[in-house]
C-alpha cells in the first residue's frame, strides 16, 4: 500500500472531485471540484511514468543513455493542463452568463428546465 | 433528489468506484518501476532524429503533434465560447456605441506611486522577454510554447495590478488580438501542411536541422512552438479581457 | 526524497478534501492556489520540471486569476443591479 | 489521393481564418465559406471511403512509421467504417450549415469557426489510430459542443443545459484518461493495435478496471441510461443546427470510440467470456427508458432527444450481441437514424422560425399550413418507427436477424418513439384531438433562433430537411449500399486485419470474408408503422374511447417519479453517473474475471 502511495492519491482525488461535485452549492465550487476531480490524471500519469532514481529526460544536462522518466506521459500531461484549463475557463464563463441573467449562483436553482 | 438522498446514492456508487481504481491499482507495475518501452525508444531517438535535448517537447510538438494540434484548437474553441458567452448584448453594444470609444475621454486613477510604476513596467518588460525566452527554448530546456505564452499574457496583468489601466485596455481590447489568436491557432495547421507540398506526410519536418543544443537546431519544433506561443498568448489575453471589459468600461464611466 | 515525495502527496490528499469541503468561494480559491503550488512542486521532485513550468503558470496563477476575474465580475453585476433597484425606488 | 489529414486539418485552418477575421467578413461570406469548407470534407470523405473499399489505408502524422511493433507516432487508420462516419458527419454538417444560412444568429460570427471545429473533431474521433488522440478529439468535439450550447444566451435555462452538459461530459473524459492511464502503465503503449497485441488473453483487474473506466467514458457521451441525463437538457439549449449534429452524429459517436476500442483492444481481452452482455442490458434499459421518457415529452426538442437516447440504446444492443450481421444492422441503422433524426430536428426547426415555439400543446392546430413540413414530419415519425422502406427498418432486420428476442424490444422502442412523433405531428399539423396534456418543460419557449422576425420559409430552410428524409427512403433502394456497410461491419470486427494494416500500411479487401445477407422482413416493419400510428391515435383520441381501454395513452402523462430524475441539478447527474460506472466495473469483474 505505502509503496503505492502515488496510485491511492490518485483514486482519492478522483473520489474527492466526485464528491465534490455532488455536494456543491455554489456553482463557481462545482468548477473548482472540477478541477480537483482533474488533478488525480496528474498524479496517476506522472506515478506512472517515474522510475526510482530517474532523471528528467533533458539531454542538456545529462549524457544520452542515463535513466530517465518516461517523457511520453509529461507529454500527455502537457495536453491534460491545457484541457484543464480551457475547460474551466468555458464554465466560469457559463456560470457567470447564468448569474447576469438568472441572478443565482446556486446549482439547486437551475432547475427551470424540469420535467 | 434531497440532499441527502443524493449523498447516499453517491457514496454507494463511490464505494463501487474505489473498489474498481484499487482493483486496477493492485495489478498495476509498483511504482517507480515504469517499463517503458515507448517513452525510451523516443528518449533514445529523439536526441538523434529531432536534435531536441527536451524530450518531452519533441514529444508534444512532432512525435505526437497532433495530439498538440487538437489540444490548440480545444483552447480555440473554448476562447471563443467564452467570447461567444460573455460577447455583450444588443442593448449594452448599442449604448456603448452612442458614448463613443474615444481613449483621451478619460485618464488613469491617481497613480500609485512613480516608483510602482517604474517598476511594474520594467517588470512588464522582463516578463514579455522571459516568455519569449522560454517559448523558443523549448527544444533545448524545460518550456516551450505553451509555457512562454501564458507568461506572456500574464504580463499586461502587472500593468493592471499597477492601475495603469488605460495601458492595460489598449493592449488587451487590441482589435488585432483575435487576429493574433487565430493566426497561432492556423499557423500550426499550416506548418503540418507544408509537408504536404514536399510530398511528406502531414507535420512532416521538411526544414533542415542544425546542430544539437542551437536554438534552430530542431526544424519545424520551434517554427510550432512559436505558432502555440502566439496563440496560448493571445487566447489568455482575450479570455481575461472577456471578463474585465464590463468592469473597466465602468472605471471609464465614473472618471468622465 | 522520497518521504519528501510521500509527505507532499499526504499535503495534497488533504487539501483536496479541504478545498472540496469549503463552502466558502473566496476561500476555495486561495486553497486552489496552494493547491496548484503544491502541485508544481510534485512535478519537480518527481523529474518533470516541463509539466512543473505550465502548472506554476496555469494552476497556480492563471487558475485562479480567472476565478477571481470570474467572482469579481459576478460581484460588479450584483453591484449594478443593486444600484439600479436602488434608483428605482427613489423614483 | 489527397492525404486524410486534411479532413481535419482544413476545417480547422478555415475555423480560425473566419475566427480571427469574422469582424471584417459579411455575413453571407462567412456562410459561403463554412460551407464550402464542408462540403470539401463531404467530398474527400467519400473518396476516401470509396478508397477503403478496395483497402484499408494507414497514414502515420510526421511520417514517423511504427518500428518493429513499436507505434512511433499517431495514425489515422481508413477503414470503410470510420471513413463512413467522417462523410455522414460531413454530411450533415453540410445541412446543417445550409440550415443556418444567413437568418440563423450566429452570436457575433462565433458560430461558424465553432461548427468547423466540431466537424473536424468527429472527423478525426472516427478515424484515429490512437487510444490519446482519440482522448483529445473527444475533448476538442466536446468543447466546440459546450460552446455552441451558449449561443442562444438570451434565458438563463440554456446555461444550465449547457453547464450540465459541460460538467458531466468533463468528468466523462476524465474517466476515460484514467483507464488509458492505466493501460499505458501495464503495456507503454497508446496505439490500438499495438494494445491490442499486447493485451491479448489477458483479463486480469487491471483491464477490467481499465475496461470500466473508458466505456463509462464513452458511454456517458452516447447518453446511456443512467448516464443519459445531459442529453436533453443540452438539445432543449442548442440551436436546431446544432441539434442535429448532437443528436446524428456526436452521440452515436461515442458509441462508435467504444465499439472501436471494444473491438481493437478489448476483443482478444474478453474472448470466451461473457462481457458484451453488460451492453446489452445497458442497451435494453436506454432503449426502452428513453423510449418511455420520450412518449411522456411534449417539448418536441426534448421528445426527440430522448429517442435519440432510446435509438442509441438500440444501437448498443446490437453491438452487444457482437456477430457480423448485427454489426452490419448496426450500422445501417446508425445511417438510418441520423438521417431522420436530423430531418425531424430540421423540420422542428423549421417549426421554431415559423411560430417561435417548439411547444406540441401551444402548436396545437398551427401547422396546417406548413404542407412540406407536414409531409416531412410525418415520413419521419414512420421512419422513427422503423416502418417499411426506411433505412432503419433493414438495420432492424440485421440485427433481429440472429437473435429473435431484440424484436420485442425494437418493436416497443418504435411504437414508442416514432408514435411520439406521429402523436405530436397529428396536433400540431393536423390539429386532431386535443392540445394534449402539458409537462412543465413544454411551457418553457425557447428562444428564436433567427434574426428576423419572418414568416418565410426559404428554400435552404426545407431542403435540408428533404434531403434527409429523402436519403432514408433512397438507401434502401440502394443495394451496393448495404453490401459496401455489411463488409465495413466485418472488417471493423476483424482485428486481424485491422493491426495487419497498421503493421504492414494496408490490407486489401480480398483478406476479408464475407458474411450471409439476412432477408429483408418487411411483414414486421409493417407491424412497428401499425403500432405507431395506432398509439398516436390511441393519445390523440384518448377522450373519444371508453375509459377502460385509455390505458396506453397514461404513458402520455405526468410519470412525475420519472421525470423527478431529470432534475437538471448537476450534483444529481454525477450522482447517477457515479453509480452507473460502479454497476458497469462490478458488471465487468463478474462477468470477466
Amino acid at each position: 500500500m505505502l509503496a503505492n502511495l502515488p496510485y491511492y492519491v490518485a483514486a482519492w482525488l478522483f473520489l474527492c472531485g466526485l464528491y465534490g461535485i455532488v455536494r456543491s452549492r455554489h456553482l463557481v465550487h462545482t468548477v473548482i471540484s472540477l478541477t480537483v476531480l482533474q488533478s488525480s490524471t496528474y498524479v496517476l500519469l506522472l506515478a506512472i511514468g517515474f522510475r526510482k532514481g530517474g532523471y528528467a529526460p533533458i539531454f542538456a544536462d545529462i549524457a544520452p543513455g542515463v535513466i530517465t522518466v518516461d517523457p511520453v506521459v509529461q507529454a500527455l500531461m502537457l495536453t491534460d493542463v491545457v484541457v484543464e484549463v480551457t475547460v474551466v475557463a468555458l464554465l466560469l464563463a457559463m456560470v457567470v452568463k447564468a448569474f447576469e441573467k438568472g441572478g443565482t449562483t446556486r446549482p439547486d436553482d437551475l432547475r427551470f428546465m424540469r420535467g | 433528489m434531497t440532499e441527502k438522498r443524493r449523498l447516499l446514492l453517491f457514496f454507494a456508487g463511490a464505494i463501487g468506484v474505489a473498489s474498481v481504481y484499487c482493483a486496477g491499482i493492485r495489478n498495476m507495475p509498483p511504482f517507480g518501476h515504469y517499463r517503458g518501452p515507448y517513452g525510451d525508444v523516443i528518449a533514445r531517438l529523439a536526441v538523434y532524429e529531432r536534435h531536441t535535448t527536451d524530450t518531452v517537447n519533441a514529444i508534444t510538438y512532432d512525435y505526437r503533434g497532433f495530439d498538440t494540434l487538437g489540444e490548440e484548437f480545444i483552447l480555440f474553441s473554448a476562447v471563443t465560447g467564452v467570447m461567444l458567452l460573455l460577447r455583450p448584448e444588443t442593448q449594452e453594444r448599442r449604448r456603448r456605441e452612442t458614448e463613443g470609444e474615444n481613449p483621451e475621454s478619460f485618464r488613469d486613477r491617481a497613480a500609485l506611486s512613480e516608483t510602482v510604476q517604474v517598476f511594474t513596467t520594467g517588470m512588464f518588460g522582463f516578463a514579455v522577454l522571459f516568455g519569449i525566452y522560454i517559448g523558443t527554448h523549448g527544444q533545448l530546456t524545460p518550456g516551450g510554447g505553451f509555457q512562454g505564452g501564458v507568461i506572456i499574457a500574464a504580463a499586461p496583468m502587472l500593468l493592471y495590478v499597477a492601475e495603469n489601466t488605460d495601458a492595460f485596455r489598449r493592449i488587451l481590447s487590441h482589435p488585432l488580438m483575435e487576429f493574433f489568436e487565430a493566426l497561432g491557432a492556423a499557423g500550426y495547421a499550416v506548418v503540418g501542411l507544408v509537408a504536404l507540398a514536399f510530398s511528406a506526410p502531414f507535420l512532416t519536418n521538411v526544414l533542415p536541422l542544425g546542430k544539437t543544443g542551437d536554438v534552430f537546431s530542431s526544424g519545424t519544433i520551434a517554427v510550432i512552438s512559436a505558432c502555440v506561443g502566439v496563440e496560448v498568448g493571445a487566447g489568455f489575453m482575450l479570455v481575461t479581457y472577456e471578463y474585465l471589459r464590463e468592469i473597466l468600461s465602468r472605471e471609464k464611466n465614473t472618471e468622465d | 526524497m522520497m518521504i519528501l515525495g510521500a509527505g507532499l502527496l499526504v499535503l495534497i490528499a488533504i487539501s483536496a478534501l479541504v478545498i472540496v469541503r469549503t463552502d466558502d468561494v473566496t476561500n476555495q480559491i486561495l486553497a486552489l492556489s496552494f493547491y496548484g503550488l503544491l502541485f508544481a512542486l510534485l512535478f519537480f521532485l518527481f523529474q518533470a520540471p516541463d509539466v512543473a513550468l505550465s502548472q506554476i503558470t496555469v494552476g497556480a496563477i492563471a487558475l485562479p486569476l480567472m476565478v477571481m476575474l470570474a467572482i469579481t465580475r459576478m460581484k460588479h453585476r450584483g453591484e449594478l443591479k443593486a444600484q439600479g433597484q436602488a434608483e428605482k425606488g427613489h423614483d | 489521393m489527397l492525404s486524410p489529414a486534411l479532413l481535419v486539418a482544413i476545417p480547422l485552418i478555415a475555423a480560425a481564418l473566419l475566427g480571427g477575421l469574422r469582424k471584417l467578413l459579411p455575413r453571407l461570406l462567412t456562410d459561403v465559406l463554412a460551407l464550402l469548407t464542408a462540403l470539401f470534407n463531404l467530398v474527400l470523405a467519400s473518396l476516401w471511403t470509396l478508397h477503403a473499399l478496395h483497402r484499408t489505408q494507414v497514414y502515420w502524422f510526421g511520417g514517423w512509421y511504427p518500428r518493429g511493433h513499436m507505434a512511433l507516432g499517431i495514425g489515422f487508420v481508413m477503414d470503410v467504417a470510420g471513413c463512413g462516419l467522417a462523410t455522414l458527419t460531413a454530411f450533415l454538417a453540410t445541412l446543417a450549415l445550409l440550415f443556418s444560412f444567413r437568418y440563423t444568429d450566429s452570436g457575433g460570427d462565433h458560430y461558424h469557426p465553432l461548427m468547423l471545429v466540431f466537424l473536424a473533431a468527429m472527423s478525426g474521433f472516427a478515424l484515429t489510430g490512437d487510444l490519446f488522440n482519440l482522448f483529445v478529439f473527444f475533448e476538442l468535439m466536446s468543447t466546440a459542443a459546450f460552446a455552441l450550447c451558449g449561443l442562444k444566451t438570451q434565458e438563463p435555462s440554456p446555461l444550465a443545459g449547457a453547464f450540465n452538459f459541460a460538467v458531466t461530459n468533463t468528468v466523462a473524459a476524465f474517466m476515460m484518461l484514467t483507464g488509458i492511464a492505466l493501460l499505458y502503465s501495464t503495456t507503454g503503449a497508446l496505439n490500438l493495435a499495438q494494445l491490442g497485441l499486447l493485451l491479448a488473453g489477458r483479463h486480469d483487474r487491471l483491464v477490467l478496471a481499465a475496461f470500466a473506466f473508458l466505456m463509462t467514458g464513452f458511454l456517458v457521451k452516447a447518453a446511456t441510461v443512467p448516464f443519459h441525463f445531459w442529453l436533453p437538457d443540452a438539445h432543449a439549449v442548442a440551436p436546431t443546427s446544432v441539434c442535429v449534429l448532437f443528436s446524428g452524429v456526436m452521440v452515436p459517436m461515442g458509441l462508435f470510440g467504444a465499439m472501436r476500442v471494444y473491438a481493437t483492444i478489448f476483443q482478444g481481452c474478453f474472448a470466451g467470456t461473457h462481457v458484451s452482455w453488460i451492453f446489452i442490458a445497458f442497451g435494453s434499459l436506454s432503449a426502452l427508458w428513453g423510449g418511455i421518457m420520450c412518449f411522456a415529452e411534449h417539448h418536441l426538442k426534448r421528445l426527440l432527444a430522448f429517442s435519440t437516447v432510446s435509438h442509441t440504446g438500440l444501437m448498443l444492443l446490437a453491438f452487444g450481441l457482437w456477430t457480423k450481421t448485427a454489426m452490419a444492422g448496426l450500422l445501417l441503422y446508425l445511417v438510418g437514424h441520423a438521417l431522420v433524426k436530423a430531418g425531424l430536428f430540421f423540420c422542428a426547426g423549421i417549426l421554431l422560425h415559423r411560430f417561435r415555439s417548439v411547444s406540441e400543446p401551444w402548436l396545437f392546430g398551427k401547422g396546417r399550413a406548413l404542407r412540406r413540413t407536414r409531409i416531412l414530419w410525418i415520413l419521419g415519425g414512420f421512419g422513427l418507427a422503423a416502418a417499411p422502406g426506411f433505412a432503419l427498418a433493414i438495420g432492424e432486420s440485421y440485427i433481429s436477424a440472429g437473435a429473435g428476442w431484440t424484436e420485442w424490444i425494437f418493436l416497443a422502442v418504435g411504437a414508442l418513439t416514432g408514435g411520439a412523433v406521429l402523436r405530436a405531428g397529428l396536433r400540431i399539423f393536423f390539429g386532431l384531438g386535443d392540445a394534449g396534456p402539458t409537462d412543465e418543460s413544454a411551457k418553457v419557449d425557447e428562444a428564436p433562433e433567427t434574426l428576423k422576425e419572418s414568416h418565410q420559409i426559404n428554400w435552404f430552410l426545407w431542403t435540408p430537411a428533404l434531403a434527409c428524409i429523402a436519403g432514408s427512403i433512397a438507401l434502401t433502394f440502394w443495394p451496393e449500399y448495404t453490401n459496401a456497410v455489411h463488409s465495413a461491419a466485418i472488417r471493423f470486427m476483424d482485428f486481424g486485419s485491422y493491426a495487419h494494416a497498421v503493421y504492414q500500411q494496408f490490407t486489401p479487401a480480398s483478406m476479408v470474408r464475407a458474411a450471409a445477407i439476412p432477408g429483408k422482413d418487411w411483414l414486421l416493419a409493417g407491424v412497428h408503422a401499425f403500432l405507431a400510428l395506432g398509439l398516436a391515435l390511441w393519445a390523440v383520441y384518448r377522450r373519444r374511447i371508453p375509459r377502460a381501454l385509455r390505458w396506453p395513452s397514461h404513458i402520455e402523462g405526468p410519470l412525475r417519479p420519472f421525470r423527478a430524475l431529470q432534475s437538471g441539478y448537476p450534483g444529481d447527474y454525477v450522482a447517477w453517473l457515479t453509480v452507473g460506472s460502479a454497476a458497469l466495473g462490478a458488471a465487468a469483474f463478474w462477468l470477466g474475471h
